[in-house]
Order: C-alpha cells, then structure tokens, then sequence
C-alpha cells in the first residue's frame, strides 16, 4: 500500500495542520552551567530543520525543554501561537509536540502494536478498538510489518520505526527526532531518511532532526541550526553553515562529529 | 478452546464458587472468607503495582475502612451493608488526599511513606479512646447478618468478585496501557500525552477504596476492631507474598496466590500443630526462588513454550 | 543540601539542644542513647541498601538471632556478651554468606519485589526457627554495670547507654573509612552506583554483594550481642528494627550513611522530648512516622523536576 | 490458554480444600467413643504452649485413670495464631469437623473477639481460660450459659490489688500504700490495668500513671517514665507490662536512681530465670500461680511434677495450671452430668467445686456481666531467693513479705 492513500485514510484530522513553533529567548540553566542560552527558534510547516552542534551543545536539552522533560530557567516556547512554556508535557503532545529519544526505550511490556497504540489513545483519546486500526494502517505505512511481534523480537531498524510511530500517533505537528539514525547500517540509513522525507511532505509535520551524521543533514534539512555550549551558533542553509568559520571553528574545537 | 476457557470454565469456577456452602462447612467457608479478604488486599495491591508504586499502607487503609465501617454503625446506626460500602468510599476519599501530597513520590520512598502513614493512622486511633474505643477496641452488639454463614460468605464473594472485576478491567481497559507505559517509562509516559499524577491518583484511590472494603467486611463479619488487630502486619505482607507467588500484574496471580498460600496455611497447622509458620515461611522462600514469576507466570510461560513449539 | 543551609540547620539545631539541656537535661542524654541504638542497627542496613540494593526484611531477625547466638554463649560458657561479641559476629558472618550464598544470589537478577519477599520468607523461618527451639519466653542475662549511672546534684542519668551511640560512631567511622580507603570498599562504592559499570571495568560484583552482605550481618550481630545486655530478647523481638531501620534508611537517602546517624539523631531526641511531657507518650509514636513523611517529602520536592 | 492452566488450578484447590470435610471427623463409635474436647490456643506463644500441653496431660492424666463415663477423653490441639480470624476458624473446624462436644483454650482478647460470635452459633459448653478485656465480656453478653469463664476480667484483677494490698496493710502496718504510681504498657492489655486500677486505687489514696512502650512491642526504653514516677516519688511503683519489660525496667531504675519501697510487677509471664538477678530480689509481682505453691497445695505439685516429668520443661506461665484445671474441672463435670447432654453439662458446671491447682476451689459466681466467672482475682507474690512466694491471699501464703524494697546498693 503507498503511503499517499494511507495517508489519506488516518490524516483526516491533520488537514488543516500546518503547525508552527516558536521559540523565544529561551534559557536553561543547571547548577552552575549554562545548558540552553537565550535560543531564539522558530519553525513550522512541513519545514525539516537539522540541529547540529558539537556534544554537550545543548541540542537535546532543548528538544526536553520544548516537550516538557524540563521547564526553561527563562524564555517563552509558543505552538501555534499557544504560550506552552510552562505546560506539563502532555498537554504539550497533545497541542502536537512530538519527539523521539536519543537512547532507544521501547516498554518491554506492552507488544509492538500497543507500543503505538497509545499515542492514539492518551494523546488523540481514540478508543482502544480504532487505535489499534489506525496503528495497524500506520505500521503498514511505515513498513513495520511484524507489529504483533513482542519488542525484544525487533531489529535495530523495526525499533527505531516503532518509536517513530509512536511519536506520529500522538498526531505531532512539529516532531524532534533526536540522533534516530544512531546505530543504523547505510541501508537502513537510506531507508529512514526516505520515509522521514515523506513523512515531512506528504504529512506536512515539521521537523527538527538532530543527527552528527552529516550526510544525514545534508540529506534531509531545508535548513541547519548550529548550537555550541547552548547557544545558536549559526541558521541557515546546510551550505552556508558549513562555510561559517565559527561552526567550522567550534566543530575542530569540540571535536567529534561522525 | 476459546469457547471453553473464555465461556464454559469461568462459569463452572463461578458456579461452583456461589454454591460453594452447600457442599462445603462452615469451616470451610470461613476459610474461604478469609482468603477472599486477602484477595482482595492483594488484588487491590497489584492494581497498583502495575503502575510501579509499591505501596504498604495496605494495613492502615484496611484499618480505616473495618474503624469507619464499625464507627458508622455504632455512632449513626447506619446498617452494616451501608457502612461497608461507606466505609469504602471514605477510605477512598482519605486516600485520594493523601495521594494529592505523596503520588510525587517513588520506589521505597513512597512505599515508606504508605506505611508510615498507616501506622499513624494506627497511633491516632490508638490515642482516641472515647471516640475510638482507643486500645481496647470497639465491638458491635452483632455481626452481619447476624452471623448467617451463608449470607456472610456471599457478600464476602460479591466483595471478591467486585475486585476481580475490577482488577480484571484495569487489565483490559485502557488503564492497562496507561498504567504499564508509567511503569515501563514515565517520560514515554508524558510525551505520549499520558497525565501520570491522574492515573496514579485514580488508581491509588481505587485500590484504598477496595482496601477500606476489605477492612469493612472483616470488622462487620467479626463484631470488633482493635487497633492491633486492625492495622496489623499481616495485612501488609501477606498479601504481596501472595501475588507474588501468584504472579504479579495479573488478575489470576493475585487469586492464586491467596488461595494457594490460604490453604496451604491451614493444612500446614494441621499437621504441624507446633511449627507450621516455619515451613510456611519456608515455601515462600522456596517459591521465589524456583518461581520468579509466580505460579501463574511459570504456567503461562511452560504453555507459551508449548505453542511456540506447536506453531 | 547545601553548604549554606547545612549551617543553617545545624546551627538551629545547636540553639535547640543548649536550650532544652538548660530546660531538662535528660532529653538530650536519653535522646542521643536512643538515637545511638537506632543508628547503630540501621547502619548495616544502609550498607546492604546502598550496595546490594536490596530491602532486607529480616534484618530484625539478624539482629534478634545475633543476640540469642550472644545469650547461648554467655549462659553456658559464663562469657561476657561485651567478649561473646567477637565469635558471635563471626559466627554471623559465615551465616551472612550462607544467606546470600542460598538465597538472595538467586533473586538478584529478578525485580526487586522478589527480594523483598525473599528476606519476609526467611525473616519468618528465623523468628519462628528460634521460636521452636527457645519458646517465645524472654530471655535475660543480667549484667550488673549496665546499670552504671552518673549523678550531678539532682540529676541521676544511666550511662552505659552511651555505648549505643559509641557503636553507631565506631560502625560508621569503620564503614566509612573501608568505603573510602580500601580497595574491596572504593569496588563496593563502584558496584552501588552502577553494577554493570563496575562489572565492565572488572569488578567481581557477586563476591563484592557477598562481602557486603556477609559483613552487614556481622554487625547486625554485633548489635544482636550490645541489645541483649540491655533488654530481654525473644524471637519476635527484631521485628520493630527492620522497620525503624528502613524508615531511617529512607529518611537519611539511601546510599547516604552519616545521614542515617543524623536521622537518628533528630528522632530519638524528637521521641524523647515528647516523652518527657508526661502523658504525652503515646504520641511520641507518631513523631518516628511524621518527621520521616515530612523529610521525605521535603527531599522529594527538592530532587522534582527529573 | 493461560487463563485454562489458572482456572483449571483453581478448581483443584477449592475441590482440595472442600474433600477435606468429608475426609476428617469420623472418628469410631459406640461406647468406647471419645469424648472430644477441641482448643484453641496462640501455639507459638509460650503461654499458649503450655497452656495446650498442661491441658494435654490433664486428658492424658484422665485417660490413665480410666477417663470419663468409661469414655477416653480426646484433646484436639488447634493453633489460633493470634490472629482473630484463624481463631475463629479453628472454632468452626472443632465444631463441625472434628465435632467435639466441649471448647477449651483461649489466651489473647482480640483473637477471643473474633471467635465469641462463632462460639455463640454453636452454644456448646465453653471454659475458657484467657481473655482479661471486659470488652470480651461485653461481647459474650449475660444470656450465654454455655460460658464459663475462668481468667479475671480486667477490672477484676484491679479488685484484687485492692483488696490485696489493702489487707497487707492491715496486717503489716509499717507498710505504706497512700501514694501511687502506675506504669503500663501502651496497648489494650496495660491500658485496661490502669484503667482499672486509676478508679479502684483512688480510693486508697493518691494515683498516677503514665504509659511506655512495651519491649514486646519494639520499645524497652523506659527513662521518661522512670522519671516521672521518681518526681512524684510513689510508696508504691507498679508496672504493667510484658515479661521482656521486667529486668530492662529494674535496670533502668537502677540507672536513673529510682528506689520505691514497694516495686511491683504485673507481666502475664517472667523471663527465663529471671530470679537469679539480683535486682529481681523482693521484686512485689501480681499472678495466680507460682512453682511455691506445690509446698502448700498438693493438686499443683501433681500438675507441676506431671508437666516436668512429660515435658521436661518447667511451667513458666499461670496459664500451664489454669488449663489444666479447665480440663479437670470439665471431667467433673461431666461425671456428675452422667451424660454429654449440653443443658445437663452447663447444670453440673454450675455446681463445680473443684479444688485447683492454684489453690483456689473454683467455683463459678456471676461477675458484671456474665453468669459464670471463675477465678476472681490474682495473687500477690514476692521475688524472695530467687523464687516466687506467694503473699495474698494469706490463707495461700507462702511467705511474709521483705518490706522496703532494698536499695540498689545493698545487694
């Protein structure tokens, strides 16, 4: 089945969704260190943004800040306009924030199906019956066609679709991947940024994809956010960053990059 | 087989279950009545288990319900039936305010926190004797009807199948997905717009209520409560004993483990008239270790290896 | 904690105690025996708590079996319990490694409950064990200097009692000290915060979890043999310390030794202050319960926002 | 499939516990039918230990001399565990189970709570020989004929104190009992005590009281208390404990400096040799039967060199001879009954007149509530050499008493 006439089928109430994020001077401070610094951010649409940054940049701190893990020292975060700055995560989700997690943390104890499944329940409040259709038809448009084997039968791959899934069951207008390319060979690597590139278009989600693989970003991104020691380094297009001396400075300074 | 195990047994164990006083004694139907009481605590106790919580304020919720069952029919005349329920629901709202202060904790911090609270519940009562009847206690003039071992050990099934109904909807609803996501990962939890403090709460609630009930019957059917008796320890760790020999996050596991452990205690006295708490003490120490997971987890498992070799 | 707020605190709480010495003395004598005792049992507790992560409910009953080894010896050798004490703890020791060797070994991989279960299972073998072969009537040894006592002017207080806060300090100055300095004690630390970290680098965690247990009990006994010069003992006589202990545990943090002597510390002077308002005993069982509700709640507002 | 294996266990276990009733209780018939007594005791407490065995050798005792009617008594041992529920139980199981004909037994108010309303259904004839509360009393209600009971309610040991300490002090007249002070463990057992005794002792002069928490109960520390008595320095220091609060208090008033010229104790058993401390010398003790009363009444030295001769331990509880004389005192019964008849039973109970082995001959008057109350009261004893001699009643006396209480030193 193409992912257009599935689309069509579960996308109903994501027709008018053209979602923006707005992120305004936001800073996270933890005893002592300065995590996040005065970030200015904002994207939407079906717009794929790469945030890159050397380690301990503060890239996945802020995608914690904006889904709600932490709540900033100071700083606003709007969804469509909606002040969430302060709002418990799950509301956030509900007001379409989506993410995925760096360390890959399927629930062990629910079956792959179920997995999904409860983004549509607890975030889009469908019944258990019809979240378990729409998680079926969703798996089938993933590829993800041993949904009703336990987790611990899953590949790498299966795993990471699974999460992302789940993430896309909670109905995100803008989703933050968080490194989902972390530990995939290259054709895996092929087939993810495929469906992450069909995903932003067909679904019109916005994404903020944090990834070190370069080739990743290049890949994927109509638009590359640097961030080093919390602050934003750089914006723009993948080519002009990469020319930017600062990023090229901060990156030989902080070193790794895959 | 679906037939059979989903229809045709459950009906027969039901059947068998309601018509149990007329094959069986009293002795055995008081037996069964206590069984059902720990059942219950340990249903009750699982329910929450499934979030992560592990909770010991089973004693002091137990002793509110048999103190408010027993105060509400000796200081408002309210008939016992009423003031089991009552009793219940009261334990349930107390428990839905301490929940609002001490659902932010975790792991052995809030299962010390349950138990402390139980026993000041314990040392308040204690402290009140003209209200509360204070160390003595406080009796009623008769039991539940008054003592008609029939009727007593009917609504003592109803009270079982009222918590194994709920146990068993926690299982299936949606709760189940809730309550395992927040034990799996309470960050998976928020992000997938799950509200970890209401579930928690509802649950919590729930199951103190079932607790309350628990102490309602037993204070109702025995005529007394003293504050030894009714907070005692052996409503704390008995019944997680027993779900966890029957295993844990399961309706099954909990009805096992009550009425394997219930019976084995008494036969064991029978026969050891002078040292059967050691060789209990001992085949819980046994069970654990050759059955981690219970007596119904091992069962599921033996069977689940069978199919797969089948398929 | 911080620094700043730590003074704070203990300043407050020097304040406190130059006025009730002033007002009644005794408080702070009996509460500082009192809290001694309690530190003095929690403490092995701690240590199991911190290292192997397990709740151990028959840690009472360790306590209770240390005393009775204490009372066999001295009733039929005619030995002193202060002397009995050694080859009592030793004996506890290998019964230590026996325990874990048997039993908790095999439920280490299993979820937590499974242990806690566990140790109710053998607490009850121990408590009822004893029972069979001792009946349920106390036993006493009496030694005449436990009730040594000091009197200035009025005031008449027993002193023996300040061996229970000796203890706690000797035990935790011990543990603190093989924690830190030695090489099996700095692999326990490792093994605590992160047992598979401390296996990647090579640490044998089994023999460490077996060491720490082995030893924990030890002390236990060593408390067994101090409790029965003061009180009588019986086979259910442990039972209230596992609890206590716990409570003092989870109060203090776990993993956080001096902090289990600083609870200490705050209840039995809290329990003994009730206690000296006359008719206001019964309450003091209260005080135990709610300071550890309102530590723990105060900590846990503190650490919010994971 | 689970849920089949489960369910299927299920079955097996209610099937297993149910066969059980048809399995037991068919004991043989015809003349040499046992005559079956069923009690109910908390085995793992020693008190319930002895109480059993003591009961077992009456029956054994009985049976040696031909039992009862030509019919051999049967003593069916059930443990309640202290628990209220399983107490109950075991009463249910004796009734229909094992179908005895008379109930025994008893230590433990809360666990007698919970089986009066099963003994109430059956209405068979009934000696017990625990349970002090007067809730329990309350509970059994004044229209229950079937029940005897032989241990003092609380508010009737409180009497005897008085009454007691009022005739010492008639005949000692250097004894002096104005002032009071009452320690007692926090739970029902002590609270009742004071209770008790705080309305009758008023009477006699000043009383105080102030509660601790029982070493049996994770206490054991006793200073306040202590204290405070020795602020309000009291002719007369009582507690009301448990064994394990008897040296550690002795030790404790020792410590803080604490030396009444009287020093009672009112624990239902005393630890171990307890005698041999020197602190325990002329220690003042409330009981109903001590090892000295062999020298004066020969029914307890038969029992005492019974008990040893069987068991090989000494009796360290009153409640050894106390169910030994509800065994005896049933057996009575039922010879001058002449049949199992319950009415005929309860007729010749009422006429017992049965000279114990705690010296009282016990018979059974109506106390508050209840037709038939057995013993009155307890004794006054004294710690003198190690052993308990008995003081009050005078008629039981096995000693005159070492008055004032020695100072800590000289000893």
């Amino acid at each position: 089945m193409e992912l257009s006439e599935c689309a069509v089928i579960h996308l109903e109430r994501w027709i008018n969704s053209m979602s923006n994020l707005e992120i305004r001077n936001l800073t996270k401070r933890f005893a002592g260190l300065v995590a996040v610094n005065n970030v200015d951010l904002s994207f939407g649409g079906d717009e794929i943004v790469g945030i890159i940054g050397p380690n301990g940049a503060g890239k996945t701190t802020l995608i914690n800040l904006v889904s709600g893990i932490f709540y900033p020292t100071s700083g606003q975060i709007l969804m469509d306009g909606v002040d969430i700055t302060t709002m418990p995560a799950h509301k956030r989700t509900q007001l379409g924030v989506g993410r995925t997690f760096q360390l890959i943390h399927p629930l062990e104890d629910l079956s792959t199906i179920e997995n999904i499944m409860i983004g549509f329940i607890f975030s889009q409040g469908f019944s258990k019956k019809v979240a378990k259709e729409k998680s079926e038809i969703l798996c089938k448009s993933l590829d993800l066609e041993r949904w009703n084997r336990s987790v611990s039968q899953l590949t790498i791959l299966e795993i990471k679709k699974m999460e992302i899934a789940q993430a896309l069951a909670t109905n995100p207008g803008v989703l933050f991947l968080d490194e989902v390319m972390a530990g995939l060979n290259s054709d895996e690597l092929k087939e993810l940024i495929g469906l992450i590139k069909k995903l932003a278009k067909e679904k019109t989600i916005a994404i903020g994809i944090v990834e070190h693989v370069m080739g990743v970003i290049k890949e994927l991104a109509d638009r590359v956010v640097v961030l080093e020691n919390g602050a934003i380094l750089a914006d723009g297009s993948f080519k002009a960053v990469m020319k930017n001396p600062d990023v090229i400075a901060a990156y030989l300074g902080g070193g790794n990059y895959a | 087989m679906k037939i059979l195990t989903r229809i045709i047994l459950p009906a027969i164990v039901v059947l068998l279950s309601i018509t149990f006083p007329l094959f069986a004694g009293p002795y055995q139907q008081s037996i069964a009545k206590t069984i059902i009481i720990y059942m219950i605590l340990a249903l009750s106790w699982n329910i929450l288990l499934k979030t992560g919580q592990i909770s010991f304020g089973l004693a002091g919720f137990f002793g509110i319900g048999a103190y408010a069952s027993v105060l509400l029919s000796l200081r408002l005349g309210i008939p016992p039936l009423l003031t089991i329920i009552v009793g219940g629901i009261i334990t349930a709202i107390l428990a839905a305010a301490m929940g609002m202060i001490i659902l932010r904790l975790r792991a052995m911090y809030f299962a010390i926190t349950t138990l402390a609270l139980g026993e000041i519940f314990r040392v308040i009562i204690h402290n009140l004797p003209n209200f509360a009847g204070g160390a003595h206690g406080l009796i009623l003039s008769s039991v539940i009807f008054d003592g008609n071992g029939y009727f007593t050990y009917w609504l003592f099934l109803a009270g079982a199948f009222f918590s194994i109904g709920l146990s068993y909807f926690f299982d299936k609803s949606k709760f189940h997905l809730a309550l395992t996501t927040i034990r799996d990962n309470e960050i998976t939890a928020k992000v997938r717009g799950i509200d970890i403090f209401k579930y928690l709460l509802i649950v919590f609630t729930i199951t103190a209520g079932m607790q309350g009930l628990a102490g309602g019957l037993y204070s109702q059917s025995f005529g007394f409560v003293t504050p030894e008796s009714s907070f005692s320890g052996d409503f704390i760790l008995l019944p997680i004993a027993m779900a966890l020999l029957g295993g844990i996050y399961t309706t099954a596991g909990p009805v096992v483990g009550a009425i394997v452990l219930g019976v084995i205690s008494e036969y064991l006295k029978l026969y050891i008239p002078y040292g059967h708490l050691v060789v209990y003490g001992l085949i819980i120490v046994i069970v654990i270790l050759f059955m981690p997971n219970g007596i119904v987890g091992m069962c599921s498992n033996t069977f689940r290896k069978v199919d797969q070799f089948n398929e | 904690m911080t620094k700043a707020k730590r003074l704070i605190l203990l300043g407050g709480i020097i304040i406190f105690a130059l006025l009730i010495i002033l007002w009644r003395p005794t408080i702070l004598i009996y509460g500082i025996q009192r809290a001694g005792l309690y530190a003095a049992i929690a403490l092995p507790m701690a240590l199991v708590l911190g290292i192997v992560h397990i709740v151990n409910l028959a840690h009472g009953e360790l306590l209770m079996i240390g005393a009775y080894l204490t009372y066999f010896v001295c009733s039929t050798f005619g030995m002193d319990p202060l002397v009995a004490m050694l080859p009592v703890s030793a004996v506890m020791f290998l019964l230590g490694m026996v325990v874990y060797k048997v039993t908790i070994k095999h439920t280490l991989k299993a979820p937590e409950l499974n242990q806690l279960i566990l140790t109710f299972g053998l607490a009850m073998v121990f408590g009822q064990s004893v029972n069979l072969i001792a009946t349920s009537q106390p036993r006493t040894l009496s030694v005449d200097y436990v009730s040594t006592s000091l009197t200035f002017g009025k005031l008449t207080f027993g002193v023996y009692d300040f061996i229970f806060p000796v203890a706690a300090l000797i035990i935790l100055g011990g543990l603190l000290f093989f924690l830190r300095k030695t090489r099996v004690g700095k692999a326990a630390q490792a093994v605590g915060q992160n047992p598979k970290g401390a296996e990647i680098v090579g640490i044998d965690v089994d023999k460490i979890y077996l060491i720490i247990f082995s030893l924990s009990t030890a002390l236990v006994g060593i408390m067994g043999s101090l409790y029965l010069t003061k009180q009588s003992i019986f086979p259910l006589v442990g039972g209230p310390y596992t609890m206590k202990s716990f409570a003092l545990v989870a109060m203090a943090g776990i993993g956080n030794l001096p902090g289990v002597l600083f609870a200490s510390l705050i209840l039995g002077v809290a329990e003994t202050f009730l206690l000296s308002f006359k008719g206001y005993g019964g309450w003091s069982n209260i005080v135990f319960f709610a300071f550890i509700i309102i530590v723990i709640l105060i900590r846990s507002h503190r650490g919010k926002q994971i | 499939m689970k849920k089949l294996v489960v369910l299927v266990l299920l079955l097996a276990l209610i099937s297993v516990s149910t066969v059980s009733v048809f399995a037991a209780g068919q004991g043989e018939t015809g003349k040499d039918k046992p005559i079956k007594l069923g009690g109910v005791w908390p085995l793992s407490d020693i008190t319930g230990k002895q109480g059993s065995e003591a009961a077992q050798q009456a029956v054994d005792e009985i049976n040696a001399a031909g039992g009862v009617l030509g019919r051999p008594l049967e003593l069916i041992i059930l443990d309640s565990e202290f628990k209220p529920e399983k107490g109950a139980a075991a009463i249910e199981r004796l009734a229909t189970v094992e179908n005895v004909d008379i109930f025994l037994g008893g230590m433990a108010s809360s666990v007698h709570l919970g089986q009066i309303p099963i003994l109430k259904k059956y209405k068979k004839l009934t000696v017990w020989t625990g349970a002090a509360s007067h809730l329990a009393e309350e509970a059994i209600g004044e229209d229950a004929d079937w029940y005897f009971h032989l241990h003092p309610w609380d508010y009737e040991q409180g009497g005897s104190y008085v009454d007691g300490w009022k005739a010492i002090v008639n005949k000692y007249s250097e004894i002096k009992v104005d002032k009071w002070f009452l320690a007692y463990e926090e739970g029902a057992f002590g609270s009742a005590s004071f209770e008790a005794s705080k309305v009758l002792f008023s009477e006699m002069g000043k009383f105080d009281g102030e509660s601790f928490k029982s070493a049996a109960a994770g206490g054991g520390d006793y200073k306040a208390v202590l204290q405070h008595a020795k602020e309000s320095n009291p002719d007369i220091f009582l507690w009301a404990g448990y064994g394990a609060d008897a040296l550690p208090l002795l030790q404790q008033s020792k410590a803080v400096g604490f030396e009444p010229a009287l020093y009672v104790g009112a624990p239902p058993g005393w630890p171990a040799d307890f005698g041999n401390s020197p602190l325990a010398e002329d220690v003042f003790l409330y009981g109903m039967w001590a090892p000295s009363m062999n020298s004066i009444n020969p029914v307890s030295k038969k029992f005492y060199d019974g008990f040893v001769a069987k068991y090989g331990t000494k009796p360290a509880t009153y409640f050894a001879p106390l169910s030994y004389s509800a065994v005896y005192l049933i057996k009575d019964a039922i010879e001058r009954a002449g049949s199992m008849d319950t009415a005929a039973l309860i007729k010749a109970m009422e006429q017992s007149e049965y000279k114990s082995a705690l010296g009282e001959t016990i018979t059974f008057k109506p106390s508050k509530i209840i037709k038939h109350q057995g013993i009155e009261g307890q004794k006054i004893l004294q710690w003198q050499n190690g052993r308990q001699e008995i003081i009050w009643p005078f008629d039981f006396s096995t000693a005159s008493p070492v008055y004032p209480f020695p100072g800590w030193d000289n000893r």
